[in-house]
């Protein structure tokens, strides 16, 4: 890309970002990040976020630049009018979300759900997968659903409170020691209801700074290269930070798919600047959902979602 | 020792235990006290008064000497000795009827007696009318008479009180002088009076005690009886000669 | 009086004052109705939350869960902490042992503790109002011990020479005498553990004001947001009144001690 | 007195007694690890946080930084609740303008009006000690009212009577008349915003005790939970000890109004 | 008026706003105070000498009637009347010096001059010795002396005392009026006094000034000369025959 003139670049940025092991957190513990914003000689802060409602809250309050989330989130985002855009997927949630339930307690199939309660971490992807199991196999309103953080969801099943619960890696993996698997993301991408991390920027600020964004973004699938590259070597870099051993760091990190940003482009995905992906869809269906389910007052228009992905980083990212 | 004997005293001393050091309140008192006797104690701020009192209702224990109550050692406040201080300690939560009922009462008597006997009471003190009005809305002097009642009520062997009138204006302190001496003619009560008020004890002690400032012990008793010459429907004492000569060997006893 | 009325007429200036603000602000978007809502948004929503409820669960269902839980936990701390605050003032050595128990867990923030919560007594109503007995006990038995502490010594000494001891002093003097001040703690002890709703409801819970202020917030609504506080807040206002009001009326004698 | 250490001793037994049956059940396995860790687990936890920090940052920056949002918060409320609160208190009008907010805002939880900071302020420092400042400031600000409003008729008629008025009467007789009060709110402000400190580092912290409790409990690590309360615990009774102190010290007169 | 005129109260009446209803508390007052008068009020509880004493203050404005001061209105509290409230209302955060030091300090005086002023009227009280104790620590005599020394160091054209005395024991109560008698003879200071106590009003007052109950009235004026017949060493009065029979009148008025 064209080098900016120092007096283009922002003094500082502000990144969310989640703790699991994605492009992002190989990219950072690899020092990508590090080495692009020194050489730029701008500052930046990386400030994790629990969830992507918390990403949201301070993306509305103007406090971040960059954002990453679940794509759930990034539709609440755009439905409540937050001033961002989506840039990137950082992975397809596949096996590293799941529904667990408890050995000896019984439950099989969907069926035996009925009755009984199941935690999940409300408005996000695991919340989202779980409510389309639920209403595929048509027990909707013959479960009781509780709202709780992935630590309290461990602490329940420890004590037995609990025989079910849709969340994902690492809290996923406690309960898999004494449970098993009904149903994960993976199943019900197959399905089609794909659930993402997504990235997202602040609009201003992208359009302030676009090669600053498109330089980010080459920062990013660089972090995906070395996974590409060498599993290994970018499950061992972000296990300490997520204070992890190396081994779950790379299960976890073979329970999604990475894109490249060839895949990011295709029509399967983020589309171009030219022609919308299906992704927009994909977050199109979902956000007809969650405004079923009350979650947003009502969806954005496929339009608004056409507009609202944008790969035009991307295509710099690559030029 | 006769019959009548109500109190006993002997080398009584009592110390306050301060921090690090003891303080010696009052010491050798030698002091008996006979039925239908009625003592006022004068002496300087501090000097051990209510230290005294405190040791007859059993508040206090002595640290030395002993303290005997119709020949038994006394051993705890109980409701043969009644107590009342300045500020009546009256109860606000119950009425005034509730508040003189409360010693009879928690005696186990029945109950038509024990509300004879506030009935009886409180026409003494002259406040059937207001019996159930909650104490804090009676004036200090009402007050203080609802606490002589309720102290009354039980008919302890001697009744004890400290500075009772000290909080009143001059004006109803004579008046509650006027009805005490009266209760005490009529139910030939024995009491034990402190106060600050010479004009008062001569008014209306039979035994006046003096004690000396702290650690207090008591060094004149006067045998009075100008409470025989007061004026019966005003209260006030016609004073005389015999009177003024009194009242000032007391003061220069007092006022050093 | 003249000058009262005056005052009552200036706090509604006031609040007619903030709610011109507010509107104008939002109506003239000098700022996102993300940050702040319009009123009229917040009145609609509220509307709309009275009539069709949030998440599907009507609307005085969470009002009233929420003060059941706080009712229920004020309740049980004030059936515990009254005695035993009582008997830590009276014995000291019940204080000795009690005390300084109370003194070490009353300064800590609920929801550092909130998740042990969980670990001992799951994730059911009993962790939930665990947490707010546990906030309102404290004030409780402190406000116990120091009136205790601080009975007019002329209270028990009368009483005593009166005849009373034991059981007969402690119920008919020690406790009244001490009412006016519990009747305090408790109105502090219910705003305490009203104060740590929200908390309480962050713990698996599915409804409850507490609850939708937090749903709502993680979908940003902040109109729901809005209305959740000002119901809580008018709520809070109301038990307070309440409570003052059923004070006034048992403690006939406070301040007059 | 002999009593005095009578009790302590009793205090202290009853503490060991505490540590015994928690060293008992954990040692015995009576109950998972998980849900109470053991004291040596815990102390290794300690001891390994004083030594290498958690998550990278030394145990002290930790505790640091909590105490500088809280005692930036505290400082914050007193230099603007005691002069509001005294105003409010001498000036009715200023009374009748501010009173009634106070009042609407003091019952609601933190956590309500939290994210409603956090869209107006961001997640920076500012939304973090601007919680604890509401919290800290409304018993300030209320103390104080009830302060001028209780201040013997008689500093201010004898005052007057000597020829103060204007600002010799309020900076020589209601301030000072006001400050025992003053203090003893400043207490329980500072209190109630440690209460409210995990709540204010819940949301973009990456420090502070606080936040170092909620993120081991999103982790399950107990011990680094027990240790968090512990040491919570025992600064807040060390807070609360100094304040007094100093209270003491400059309040010579307290008690003798 | 001659120039020695202080206060000139013509007609005066007070009201109280009690919810819906007025309350008259005193009324028809006439009363006029030359320098150097030593005038003592009794009247019943409640008839409103406080009240009165409040409006030359300045702390409650006339709801009938005039007050002059030296020819002016009163308009509000200075510091030309010093006052006295029954329990001492010392500063606690400030020193028995700097209490005393308020008034000169408030008026700007320099710093010489303030602390020469509180030297001289702390030896007056003989209190001297204990000028750096904060207030509490002394007893409530010393603490009414106090008060007196921090009205009259401002040196004030007329000195209100409002039951000055009524919280103090009888000793201290006749050290007090000793104290206060001596002061009002060297300083020629002019002194409105509020009392319940007959004898004391007997002993300090020239002027005495009976009210009726409330609606307070002003019923009658005595000449009194007592005061300079009482025991410069004990200061006690030496009663005699002609007393006597002033005090019963006075009581009959009083005591309805
Ligand atoms: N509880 C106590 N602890 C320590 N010292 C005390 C206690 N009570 C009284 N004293 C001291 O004992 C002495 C006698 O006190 P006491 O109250 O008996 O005197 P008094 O004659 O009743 O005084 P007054 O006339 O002021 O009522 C005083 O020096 C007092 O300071
Ligand atoms: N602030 C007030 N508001 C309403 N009524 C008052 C007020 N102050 C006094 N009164 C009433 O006015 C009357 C006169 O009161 P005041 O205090 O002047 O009497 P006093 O002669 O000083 O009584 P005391 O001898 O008890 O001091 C009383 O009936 C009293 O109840
Ligand atoms: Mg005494
Ligand atoms: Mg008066």
């Amino acid at each position: 890309g064209s080098q900016n003139s120092s007096s283009d670049l922002p003094e500082e940025v502000k990144i969310g970002y989640l703790r699991v092991p994605n492009d992002e957190m190989v990219s950072k513990t690899k020092d990508l990040f590090d080495a692009y914003f020194s050489e730029l000689g701008i500052s930046y802060e990386f400030i994790i976020f629990d969830s992507g409602a918390e990403a949201n809250q301070a993306l509305a309050s103007g406090s971040i630049d960059f954002a990453s989330m679940g794509n759930t989130n990034a539709i609440i985002a755009l439905a409540r009018g937050i001033d961002v855009e989506m840039i990137w997927i950082h992975e397809v949630l596949g096996e590293i979300e799941g529904l667990a339930v408890k050995e000896g307690s019984g439950i099989m199939t969907a069926q035996d759900l009925v009755g009984q309660k199941i935690a999940t971490p409300f408005a996000s992807t695991s919340h989202y997968i779980l409510l389309n199991y639920l209403k595929e196999n048509g027990i909707a309103d013959q479960v009781e659903l509780l709202d709780m953080p992935t630590a309290d969801i461990v602490a329940a099943w420890e004590r037995g409170d609990i025989n079910a619960a849709y969340t994902w890696q690492p809290s996923l993996g406690e309960l898999t020691k004494t449970g098993s698997i009904l149903v994960d993301s993976a199943d019900m991408a197959e399905e089609g209801y794909i659930t993402a991390n997504v990235l997202l920027v602040q609009k201003e600020f992208s359009s302030n700074y676009p090669d600053l964004v498109a330089g980010f973004i080459k920062v990013l699938s660089q972090g995906g290269d070395i996974y590409r590259a060498d599993a290994q070597e970018a499950a061992d870099s972000v296990a300490t930070e997520l204070a992890i051993t190396s081994d779950q760091a790379l299960s976890q990190m073979s329970g999604s798919i990475w894109l490249t940003p060839e895949e990011e482009l295709s029509e399967e995905y983020m589309g171009t600047s030219d022609s919308p992906g299906h992704f927009a869809q994909i977050m199109k269906d979902t956000a007809d959902f969650l405004a079923e389910q009350k979650s947003i007052d009502s969806a954005p228009s496929q339009e608004a979602f056409n507009e609202y992905l944008n790969p035009l980083y991307i295509e710099m990212s690559l030029e | 020792m006769t019959a009548d004997r109500i109190i006993e005293i002997k080398k009584l001393a009592v110390d306050y235990q301060t921090d690090e050091t003891k303080l010696r309140a009052v010491t050798q008192i030698d002091l008996s006290i006979d039925k239908n006797d009625f003592i006022c104690v004068l002496g300087p701020s501090g000097c051990g008064k209510s230290t005294l009192l405190n040791v007859i209702a059993g508040f206090i224990p002595p640290s030395e000497g002993s303290i005997l109550m119709q020949g038994q050692p006394v051993v705890g406040p109980d409701w043969n000795r009644g107590v009342v201080f300045q500020s009546a300690s009256l109860y606000p939560w119950m009425s005034v009827r509730q508040n003189v009922e409360f010693g009879p009462k928690i005696k186990g008597l029945p109950k038509g007696q024990v509300s004879e006997i506030a009935t009886h009471f409180l026409k003494q003190i002259h406040l059937l009318d207001v019996e159930d009005l909650p104490p804090f809305q009676l004036s200090g002097g009402m007050r203080q008479r609802v606490a002589l009642a309720r102290a009354l009520a039980n008919e302890p062997a001697i009744l004890l009180l400290d500075e009772p009138f000290g909080a009143l204006d001059a004006l109803t302190r004579i008046h509650m002088q006027q009805l005490v001496r009266t209760i005490w003619k009529e139910n030939k009560n024995t009491i034990f009076m402190i106060t600050h008020d010479v004009d008062e004890a001569l008014a209306l002690g039979t035994r006046l005690l003096v004690m000396s400032k702290s650690p207090g012990s008591i060094i004149r008793e006067f045998q009075s009886d100008f409470s025989y010459a007061v004026d019966q429907k005003t209260g006030r004492l016609q004073l005389d000669e015999k009177y003024l000569a009194l009242r000032e060997e007391i003061l220069n006893l007092i006022d050093i | 009086m003249k000058e009262g009325k005056n005052h009552r007429r200036l706090t509604i200036v006031t609040w007619l004052v903030i709610f011109l603000v507010w509107y104008v602000i939002t109506e003239f978007g000098l700022v996102s109705h993300l940050i702040i809502p319009s009123p009229k948004e917040v009145l609609n929503t509220f509307v709309d939350i009275v009539k069709n409820g949030y998440n599907g669960i009507p609307f005085w269902k969470h009002l009233g869960i929420s003060l059941l839980r706080l009712f229920l936990a004020s309740g049980l701390a004030i059936v515990t902490a009254v005695p035993l605050g009582l008997l830590s003032g009276y014995f000291k050595k019940v204080g000795a042992i009690v005390d300084s128990i109370v003194q070490f867990y009353r300064p800590l923030p609920p929801l550092a503790y909130y998740i042990v919560l969980i670990l001992w007594l799951g994730i059911g109503e009993s962790s939930k109002v665990t947490l707010l007995f546990l906030a309102a006990f404290a004030p409780i038995y402190i406000a116990c011990v120091s009136a205790v502490k601080n009975i007019q010594l002329e209270y028990l000494l009368s009483a005593q020479s009166l005849g009373a001891k034991g059981k007969d002093l402690f119920y008919r003097i020690v406790v009244p005498a001490c009412l006016p001040d519990i009747f305090t703690s408790i109105r502090t002890a219910v705003g305490v553990a009203y104060t740590t709703l929200v908390s309480a409801e962050m713990i698996a819970a599915t409804s409850g004001v507490g609850w939708m202020v937090l749903d709502a917030s993680r979908y940003l609504k902040s109109s729901v947001i809005f209305v959740g506080i000002i119901v809580m807040g008018i709520t809070g206002v109301l038990i307070d009144l309440g409570l003052r009001t059923i004070e006034n009326k048992i403690i006939f004698w406070k301040g007059y001690q």
